[in-house]
């Protein structure tokens, strides 16, 4: 099976980098995988998007139009990448700093309060991405978190190998919210 | 507008109003702004071609309404060059980073300066390759991290940074050189009167006029707008001082 | 334009008369041997044209980057070189294709690759014809066979540029170049500076005057969209330029079982091939692409379809690029062949001859 | 009102940057940090009404052209 | 070489790493998206390196001369950069091809003409394959559609460049630059310096030393003799590259009645489209090129020959530029049709299913 | 040779007995001699490296019995820094006119000079374009006529000429820097001291090291070789100084 | 008819411009014409020539291999060109400063001593090129002898048309030379 | 022979620009105006033999590297 996925947002929230894990413990589970970035002058102090490909078969193209998963964290990307979610797909939105919700019923839609669970709850905004993660996974259990927690463990340098429990948190935090 | 005041600033007429893509702080648009001060003060918008570079300001042909050529990359001069002989009565501006200006376009600006083209160069110099996502320009300073001097610009292997504004004014083509910074509002206002002096002497044919603005990259230097003051202050400056390093009209005051 | 004053010219020399006369109003040019004298003249000229700007620039990257300029603030402008030169202006023309700057350029082919030699060749034509630069662009080439024609051509190359808002190329070589022969020179057009154009050019950047909106010379188009859509606008007008500009020279090609293809130089070598063919009793044809792009391909379609014909043979002075263009016309209803010398070796009507009675 | 000047500060077209708020001689300018525009960013708005003497040092720092300045009319 | 490590990486970063474990002895190069994570990455590494140029030029200009020295000095080097900044270095190119010194080209794709946008295209193959520069003379083109691939025809190509004394070229696109995928990475080749490789570089300008002849590097054949014997020389070693140097990728050609032919990102879509087509019961296949140039020519002629072979569709992000090769092999046998977008727009596998079914 | 007698001055070794192509009394000649003799002297013929330009020294190759390259109009500094780069215990040097190092090469130049690249460079500033049938160039004087100045050199239209040797002295990669002139036998032997002066300092690594010739090119100036002494004596001295423009070892005298 | 011709000598010697004024005059005489200097670097010091073609029909090639007419004022020249003589050809030499005659049999041979003469008769060496056009004019009247001083005049400045009676006292000679 | 030196000019070597000539301190060289080597060109002769006094002047200004010299040795 293929997943499209898209993970949308302002550039600084993490992102790319969500993706990037995702993908990568997709890879450690076994399966094709391709992540890619928007690229450019237009990330500058813009949007930043990143998409992901992850499959049991080789994929064909990194860049797809439709999504099985749309991951929003900003309103700009939720009116660009709403429309281009598949029939029956997912699209998760931050919904504690956006203030205009998905309108789209053909789809199942989840509101995570990303950024204000992390602030308020985790007291690390930084993790956001993590919660939104961990949010996806449980309606779409694409990988294991373990996966993606030694996903973690292997991308990140020695030295902040103190964050990871701050992001097992998210996850968990992110699971409980959907 | 409250009752019993009065407008003492506004937006200039001829920057559109269009957001400009700019990251926050950053100078470019601060230049742009005040460009476009000058442009309305002059009141010389329809007779004014501006030539955008290949870099952040690629775009400046979007803010400002006046005609614009957009220039490959480092080859604002020759295509300003271009321009200007064939309207010789028009004002004519390039508008460049120092990866364009001062790397790929060396031969360019060099040239262009030596004829004594009579047009304004505005060169921005940021110290990095804002456009391209931070790499190292020629006038990166000793020691700056960039995304292709990962470790600190390591002088002994790509040499020092490059002084353009006192290369160019030894040149005997160019009229009118100084060297500017928009950190401080003091120092933006004086800027603009820079700007107009240099279309002044464009107006009279004198030569070339050529203003290097310390400018700065916040995303490039991976630090706040606010925190780039710092840099400018403290660093740039000390490199690149500010100043006159040229102006043929001054004898004749 | 009516021809009257008759001169013994150098190709170079007359080309640059030509672009005198066509209202040229800014040269910028670097020096490069074989085409060196269209500069010469033309800074010789000079005081006679005081509201020409003819400028030595440092550098092919340069002068064609000044074109775009002078090319954009709608003058109607030249540069010229030879092989090395013109490969240093292919990021310009493919941003001058792209931003429709009309501008002339003249390449008077040298023998490649490298330094190479400076006599007569024809190695550039694939650079010239399918873009040396990046992406899908055409510039309209055409390939004059004596110094007349480097006049006439020259006068045509200004026209369509400013018709079609395009690059328009001379591709010919250091042999025309260099060689005098006689030649007509058409009158002067009325001289006219960019500014005083501003009307038939409403697209040039010359100053917003008279509150017209703020026109903008760009070849950026950052959003996908945007540049499919540019992609799109100039695919459709090569499309238009392919129907309406089409040039070619048909000898002895009625009754012709062999179609001799060869443009510039070669093709006059290849008349007298015809000639001494069809004194020898061979049905032998020429056809002389005049314009290199658009290519001739409905006259050679037209060929390839009559029964007669038995093959084409394309002769340059190349190891085989225009052979290529000729076989995706013709595909495969005939065989297509290809002699070609380098290095500035001209065949001799003879060699080619004999060439073609080796593939009979 | 008895302030010097006051200023207007586009929400949208602020971009955040904090030069005013840094350049401002009287320190009544703010970034909100507890709201941003449509591009996530906190605006800068004038926090303290009261002590702007409308010099328009931060309207000629900004770098995009976000501030509009009114000083009191002399006339008045 | 055994493959082991294992990695995640981007197309970009992956064709660095792969150059360096090839025992690249310089890089030489100037910034430009969508690339730039090149040049960043062996920066990365240099401390790592300490014996590796890794130096940033002023310009694409200075690159390709930077490695026309260094590559002549005996080093194994490379360079890399995007569609305008490649179309700069046309004149090096023709250079260093006729100069026979062995080079590394990296022309990661973005859409033109012009300044044009960043995003991925494949509007430079005429330029790759026909020689964007003067003169006759041919560069060894890779078109990876994986950044397994970008590493595979990394080592590939610094190996071929020096076997054939040839420059080659990656002609890849923005995105099999900035994406992400599993790659298996190969061992470090031996690390040895221009100077090492004195004895199996004998033509290399790296001193006289123990009293062998003096070594020339030069392009400049001024005699017309020699420019033709050099010619000769080259044509007579790609005659030899395109028999022993082709490489394509075959995918359900067997029975296949349609053929589609696309490279580098286009073919993994394309793969697509073939299972989809099959699962509908179609007879499609898909010819993927591996090298550009040399083209798999004789693979397309059987093809051609072939019977139940219906037409060919040549799939591209581009007005269409391979398709004329297809065609000039296919020679009118079966139809060639082609298939693009253009600007950064990529095509889905329902997209080109509707356009070859519109062929049928 | 006669009895009683000993030799005092003969053709160096690696000087090839070919042929020279250049035009009767051309300093090219001149200084090509001068460098083998150095080369020569110093017993380096081994370990050189040269670069030829385009320009009429292109066929420098053919004369001097040492490794060469042959670069592109104008890249013989990037060509070099590759060299060199790649070998970095070699001598390496360029050979460039005025056209190809101050025209066409002007960014190579500048940055390679700027990176403080440890090779070599001799300028033979001739003041026109030799090879191609003598075209105006950078460095063509104030007046002079050329074939593409036939009415001379008009400073309003295309600037000054250019003042190399003193624009890169002021780069801080550039070791050493000198001007020189071969029109007098004492000047000639002069800059035999220099050449090797410069290759002392490239042996220990120090950064660039230029050398400008004030050249001559009778066929260009349309004069005779006698003539064109007059010519370079009067006219070029007068506005190309001679002279060592900088030397970083001077200061550890 | 077609003449191929070269004319070859050491630079300055008017090789280049006799060629001219032979085409020019033939083009008055309502004939066909090219000329085609050789060109570039290799002129430095060394050699010059031109090809000249005059015809009733439309030339093809400006450049030929074989000649009918060759002119020549060097040894270096002699030996190049005299072989590319076409049989039946015609070549005129220098002969009082090339020390090696021509040794074909089947061409036309004359030897014309056209620097001694132009030196010691005309005492103008200037005008040696058009004493030898003289001598090739006598043998092979390709043009008339009036249109070439007519050709002279339109080409010479008017400044220079004081030469015009040493030219055509140099013609004279030439064409009683042989 | 007295001259205390003596110089060597090669015919064909020579390409006649008179640099020598022209350097030459005791004027002892000459072109050899009534001949031409195979260049065509009018090469330098050591006219006056008795008043060379081998300082190489000629050789070191030639620039084709014609001219050889020699000089009385001291030992002699
Ligand atoms: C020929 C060419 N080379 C490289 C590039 C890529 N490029 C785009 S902008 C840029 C440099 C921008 O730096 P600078 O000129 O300093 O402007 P800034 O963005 O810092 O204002 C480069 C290298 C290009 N577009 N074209
Ligand atoms: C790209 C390119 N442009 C132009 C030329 C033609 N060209 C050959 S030599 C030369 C200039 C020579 O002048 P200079 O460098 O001063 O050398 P000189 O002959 O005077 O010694 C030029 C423009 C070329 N070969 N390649
Ligand atoms: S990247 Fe740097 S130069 Fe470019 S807009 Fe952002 S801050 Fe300004
Ligand atoms: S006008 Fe002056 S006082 Fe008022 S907010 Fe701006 S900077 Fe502060
Ligand atoms: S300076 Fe302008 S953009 Fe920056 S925070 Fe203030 S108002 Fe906003
Ligand atoms: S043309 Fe000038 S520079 Fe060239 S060889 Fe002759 S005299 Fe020397
Ligand atoms: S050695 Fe001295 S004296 Fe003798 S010929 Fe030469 S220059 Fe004259
Ligand atoms: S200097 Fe040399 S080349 Fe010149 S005349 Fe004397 S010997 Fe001959
Ligand atoms: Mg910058
Ligand atoms: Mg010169």
């Amino acid at each position: 099976m293929l997943q499209e996925m898209i993970f949308a947002g302002f550039g600084g929230q993490g992102v790319l980098s969500m993706g990037k894990l995702l993908a990568y413990a997709a890879m450690k589970e076994g399966k094709e995988i391709s992540w890619m970035p928007s690229y450019g002058p237009e990330m500058r102090g813009g949007t930043a998007n990143c998409m992901v490909n992850i499959s049991d078969t080789p994929i064909s193209s990194p860049i797809v139009q439709e999504y099985d998963v749309a991951v929003v964290f900003n309103l700009p990307s939720l009116k660009k990448f709403e429309p281009m979610v598949k029939p029956g797909g997912i699209l998760i939105w931050e919904s504690s700093t956006i203030k205009e919700a998905p309108t789209r019923t053909d789809i199942k839609v989840y509101a995570v309060p990303a950024i204000d669970q992390a602030t308020n709850v985790i007291k690390n905004t930084q993790v956001m991405n993590m919660l939104a993660l961990g949010s996806l996974l449980k309606v779409n259990p694409i990988v294991k978190p373990e996966t993606l927690l030694t996903a973690l463990k292997d991308t990140l340098p020695e030295r902040h190998h103190k964050l990871i429990p701050v992001n097992e948190e998210a996850i968990k935090l992110g699971m409980s919210l959907v | 507008m409250k009752d019993g005041y009065e407008l003492v600033y506004k937006r200039p007429d001829t920057l559109l109003s269009k957001r400009m893509h700019y990251c926050p702080g950053c100078f470019h648009s601060t230049m742009h702004k005040i460009i476009m001060e000058v442009v309305d003060e002059m009141g010389i918008a329809e007779e004014t071609i501006g030539v955008s570079p290949v870099g952040c300001s690629v775009f400046a042909y979007d803010y400002m309404d006046i005609d614009f050529q957009q220039a490959a990359h480092g080859r604002a001069c020759a295509v300003a060059t271009g321009i200007k002989r064939s309207l010789p009565d028009k004002f004519v501006f390039t508008y460049q980073g120092d990866g364009d200006l001062a790397a790929i376009g060396t031969a360019e600006t060099i040239h262009s300066c030596n004829r004594g083209e009579n047009f304004t160069i505005f060169f921005i110099n940021n110290a990095i390759y804002g456009m391209t996502g931070g790499q190292m320009a020629p006038t990166t300073l000793e020691g700056q991290k960039t995304s292709t001097s990962p470790y600190g610009r390591d002088v002994k292997h790509v040499g020092h940074p490059l002084r353009m504004a006192e290369m160019v004014s030894q040149l005997p083509g160019v009229a009118y050189c100084e060297r500017l910074v928009l950190n401080t509002p003091a120092n933006v206002r004086k800027a603009k009167k820079s700007i107009k002096k240099a279309f002044d002497i464009q107006k009279q044919g004198l030569g070339m006029t050529f203003l290097e603005v310390v400018s700065n990259c916040p995303s490039g230097w991976k630090c706040s707008p606010v925190q780039s003051l710092d840099f400018v202050g403290e660093n740039m400056l000390k490199y690149y001082p500010l100043g006159v390093k040229k102006d043929v009209t001054a004898n004749s005051n | 334009m009516s021809k009257k004053e008759i001169a013994f010219m150098k190709g170079n020399e007359a080309l640059a008369e030509a672009a005198l006369r066509a209202g040229m109003t800014g040269y910028y040019g670097y020096p490069i041997t074989p085409q060196s004298e269209i500069m010469e003249y033309l800074t010789r000229q000079a005081p006679e044209y005081p509201h020409v700007t003819i400028l030595q620039a440092e550098s092919e990257v340069a002068s064609v980057n000044m074109l775009y300029g002078a090319g954009g603030a709608g003058g109607r402008v030249m540069t010229s070189s030879s092989s090395p030169g013109y490969s240093l202006m292919q990021e310009g023309i493919s941003y001058i294709a792209c931003a429709e700057i009309p501008s002339v350029f003249v390449n008077v082919q040298r023998g490649g690759p490298g330094l190479g030699t400076i006599q007569p060749s024809q190695g550039d034509y694939f650079q010239a014809v399918k873009g040396g630069g990046h992406g899908d662009y055409r510039v309209i080439v055409f390939a004059p066979n004596s110094v007349q024609e480097m006049v006439d051509h020259t006068v045509l190359a200004f026209d369509l540029a400013d018709k079609w808002r395009n690059p328009a190329l001379i591709l010919t070589d250091g042999a025309i170049g260099q060689m005098m022969e006689k030649v007509e020179l058409p009158e002067h057009y009325k001289f006219r500076s960019a500014e005083d154009m501003r009307d038939e050019k409403p697209w040039a950047t010359n100053g917003k005057k008279g509150g017209r909106k703020k026109n903008l010379l760009t070849s950026l188009n950052i959003k996908s969209e945007d540049m499919e859509r540019k992609n799109h606008e100039l695919q459709a007008k090569y499309g238009k330029i392919c129907d309406e500009e089409v040039r070619y020279e048909s000898y002895h090609l009625d009754d012709a079982e062999i179609i001799i293809s060869a443009y510039g130089l070669s093709s006059r070598i290849c008349k007298k091939v015809v000639d001494i063919g069809r004194a020898q009793g061979m049905k032998v044809g020429l056809l002389r692409p005049i314009t290199l792009w658009p290519f001739p391909s409905k006259k050679i379609d037209e060929l390839a379809k009559k029964e007669n014909v038995k093959l084409f043979m394309s002769i340059e002075m190349s190891v085989g690029q225009m052979d290529e263009d000729i076989k995706l016309v013709v595909n495969g209803r005939k065989p297509v062949h290809h002699y070609g010398r380098t290095g500035g070796i001209i065949f001799t009507a003879e060699d080619i001859l004999n060439q073609i009675k080796a593939k009979i | 009102m008895a302030a010097k000047g006051f200023v207007e500060i586009s929400v949208e077209g602020c971009k955040g940057c904090g030069l005013c708020v840094h350049h401002c001689p009287v320190k009544c300018l703010s970034l909100k940090m507890d709201d941003t525009n449509s591009f996530g960013l906190h605006y800068a708005y004038l926090s303290n009404e009261e002590t702007c003497i409308g010099c328009a040092n931060c309207a000629v720092i900004c770098p995009d052209a976000a501030i509009t300045v009114y000083r009191k009319s002399k006339a008045v």
